[in-house]
């Protein structure tokens, strides 16, 4: 029972495919963002297994920068939510056509 | 076996019941303190001159009724405690108590755990608090607890930022983030770091004071316009976990800031040698002093000064602690590079 | 042997909190589950020899940007279900097609083999702020500053949106 | 190395254990008399008549988003401050101008009035 990098990448295609299933099945955008903040883990996953399979610190450096990223993220599109919901009082991304022409 | 679970778990749980002691006592404490500055006596009746009060007290939370709202999110509501309380007990894993020990021929490091990142995971830890406090007031589903929460945790969050960029210069002087190895760096350097930092010490202690929401910064509590904040509909054992964690993160706040800026265990001066007789003085005795000092000040300042008004709150964090900090971070890097 | 049950439990809290995270009724339980998910991505973290990365996971991840969520979902508050009237099957095929894709990413994993574990002794040290820190600030210092402008652009583009309601 | 954090999983593990085992303790002692009146949130004695859940201040929103930015800033500033004698002149200026990047929207965020409370 040796627990080997493919392990750690099929976890974390697993919890890739959870975050697809989330964007792709629910209709509450929050969620839809929360599921997105689920991929960028599943990633971040992948950096560090093979961080630690390489012995190369290379791959936590860049799961900083995606956690950076990910704050950014956050920061904007709940932003963009909030002034959607002041106007439009919903936050169903089928009722969210404003930029679609 | 015994050295990765037993020691660990002995220690946890010896921790743990002083942890629990201590609160007992610093409440009973803080009303003897409150009540010597107004000259009056405080609890008088239990025990000779009321020690046996914070028994009592423990009893009467314990047999309370514990009630949960009718319009409740009642899952919610019950971890919300929970998830409070946790974090502050946890956070105790990284502090260095002594020195090590040497009992019965078996070294034991005065310590839970000392891992290379101690200070973030502190740091860390006192984060996901916050959740215990939103949630408290969420899912009580009540306008008084609603409105404590956020105040509660906008509170916390601001004054989080101006401690954790405070404490990077106490890294900057120590150069690791192992808990351990900062107090030994202030053995190295000879001088406590309160010293050598004496305004990152002052912000910190604003802001330990406004992170564990003590007088004068108790708005979120504040009785007079909000009940009694996030906590408003808790009662019974699950309102005794909110009160324990504020005042276990009483205590987090002190032992750090005895480790971070008063040397640890170390006696003071350690390096001075017509001073070496306060050595005899074991480590742990000298720490628990540190801590109650700390602690005693926490209650000194709460029968001393005047609540703030919540805008004045958070324009001291956000407009002054904050520029004073980065400021601090600045400068203590200007004269790292130039010395 | 200690490792793969600390592992598979992490694996299993993982995948169910993320589960829980997407179909959780309630958008406040929700992100009470990814709270619990993002802490259980670092246990398995602190067991991938990244303790730096475990705790900003921690610190940004957990205590950072899901509150913000938090904040967000208490602040929207809704007066009808979002998914009152939405169509299941309208994404239905992309979603048939993504699936396929990731089941071809596993079949992929499979088929190119089983990769060896971390050779011990390799150039990862256990002190890991320090190393992670001389590349961040050496062979990474664009990245770095960008960042900072990225944080920048996103902290003013946060506030311009919510302006109008200050 | 990984086994320095076993005690802290103990450590989490008692924590938790602690905090329900005193929960289900305290609910086998308590009395429990209900009545529809007492279980209403409070508002001093006021019947409630809307949901406490409604629309707040976005400057909570403000606060948190400020938070997270900040927060991580600080996350770049550990690493620094730990190497800070080996980055020596180099590591100092790179810090100056990421710091005085983030100033720049700190002063925006003052301009804009998203710290004001009154």
């Amino acid at each position: 029972m040796i627990i080997t990098t493919t392990h750690y990448m099929l976890l974390s295609a697993a919890l890739f495919t959870l975050g697809i299933i989330g964007v792709m099945t629910r209709r509450n955008v929050i969620i839809i963002l929360m599921s997105i903040e689920l991929m960028l883990n599943a990633v971040n996953i992948n950096f560090i297994a093979f961080s630690h399979q390489l012995q190369n610190v290379v791959g936590q450096v860049f799961a900083v920068f995606v956690i950076v990223v990910a704050a950014a993220e956050a920061a904007v599109g709940l932003g963009i939510i909030l002034a959607f919901y002041r106007n439009k009082e919903t936050v169903n991304i089928d009722e969210m056509g404003l930029m679609r022409w | 076996m015994v050295e990765a679970l037993i020691l660990p778990l002995v220690k946890i749980v010896i921790v743990l019941v002083a942890v629990l002691v201590t609160v007992m006592y610093i409440v009973l404490l803080e009303r003897k303190v409150q009540a010597w500055v107004q000259v009056r006596l405080g609890p008088m009746r239990v025990g000779p001159h009321g020690i046996l009060q914070p028994l009592a007290d423990v009893l009467k939370l314990f047999v309370k009724e514990d009630i949960t709202p009718a319009r409740a999110d009642k899952w919610v509501f019950t971890a919300a405690p929970i998830i409070v309380l946790v974090p502050a007990l946890i956070a105790f894993a990284v502090i260095p108590f002594a020195g090590d020990l040497t009992l019965f021929g078996l070294t034991i490091p005065g310590r839970i755990a000392d891992v290379n990142v101690g200070l973030l995971y502190v740091i860390s830890v006192a984060g996901i608090g916050i959740y215990g406090i939103i949630l408290g007031g969420w899912s009580s589903n009540s306008k008084w607890a609603l409105l404590g929460s956020l105040r509660s945790s906008a509170q916390l969050i601001s004054y989080e930022i101006a401690v954790t960029m405070t404490l990077v210069t106490v890294i900057m002087l120590a150069g690791t983030l192992s808990m351990v190895g900062i107090v030994q760096a202030q053995l190295a350097k000879g001088w406590w770091f309160g010293f050598m930092q004496p305004v990152a010490f002052f912000i910190y202690f604003v802001g330990a004071l406004a992170e564990t929401n003590r007088a004068p910064f108790d708005l979120p509590e504040a009785e007079q316009e909000l009940v009694a904040g996030f906590h408003t509909e808790y009662s019974g054992m699950r309102f005794a976990f909110y009160f324990l964690a504020e005042y276990a993160n009483m205590i987090v706040v002190s032992t750090v800031a005895t480790t971070l800026f008063l040397g640890g265990w170390l006696a003071p001066f350690p390096n001075v040698s017509w001073l070496s007789f306060l050595g005899l003085v074991p480590g742990w005795a000298w720490f628990m002093l540190k801590t109650f000092g700390f602690l005693y000040a926490f209650l000194w300042v709460r029968a001393t000064f005047p609540r703030y008004r919540y805008d004045q709150l958070m324009r001291l964090g956000w407009k002054w602690l904050i520029p004073l900090a980065i400021l601090n971070v600045v400068v203590t890097g200007l004269l790292k590079v130039l010395v | 042997m200690a490792e793969a049950v600390a592992f598979y439990i992490c694996a299993a809290l993982i995948l169910g909190f993320g589960a829980l995270v997407i179909t959780a009724k309630s958008t406040v339980h929700s992100v009470l589950y990814l709270v619990a998910d993002f802490l259980c991505v670092a246990a398995l973290y602190v067991m991938l020899q990244a303790p730096f990365l475990a705790v900003i996971q921690v610190m940004v991840y957990a205590g950072g940007i899901v509150v913000l969520y938090l904040f967000v979902v208490m602040l929207v508050n809704l007066k009808r279900p979002p998914e009152a009237h939405s169509d299941p099957r309208r994404l239905g095929r992309l979603g048939v097609a993504m699936a396929a894709a990731v089941l071809v990413e596993f079949a992929a994993i499979f088929a190119l083999g089983w990769a060896k574990p971390a050779s011990a002794g390799g150039a990862l040290s256990p002190n890991n702020v320090e190393q992670i820190g001389r590349a961040l600030y050496t062979d990474y210092l664009i990245p770095f500053e960008v960042a900072s402008v990225l944080l920048l652009v996103a902290m003013i583009g946060a506030i311009v949106l919510a302006k109008r309601e200050l | 190395m990984v086994n320095a954090w076993v005690p802290i999983l103990i450590f989490i593990a008692v924590g938790i254990a602690f905090g329900v085992v005193t929960l289900l303790f305290a609910r086998l002692i308590v009395p429990q008399r209900y009545g529809r009146v007492k279980l209403e949130p409070y508002e001093c004695g006021i019947e409630p008549t809307t949901d406490a859940r409604d629309r707040y201040s976005i400057k909570y929103f403000l606060v948190a988003m400020l938070f997270l930015i900040f927060d991580v800033e600080t996350i770049f500033l550990y690493p620094w401050a730990v190497i800070v004698d080996e980055l020596a002149w180099f590591g100092f200026i790179e810090m100056v101008v990421f710091l005085f990047i983030l100033v720049v929207g700190y002063f925006y965020a003052w301009r804009e009035g998203a710290l004001e409370w009154a």
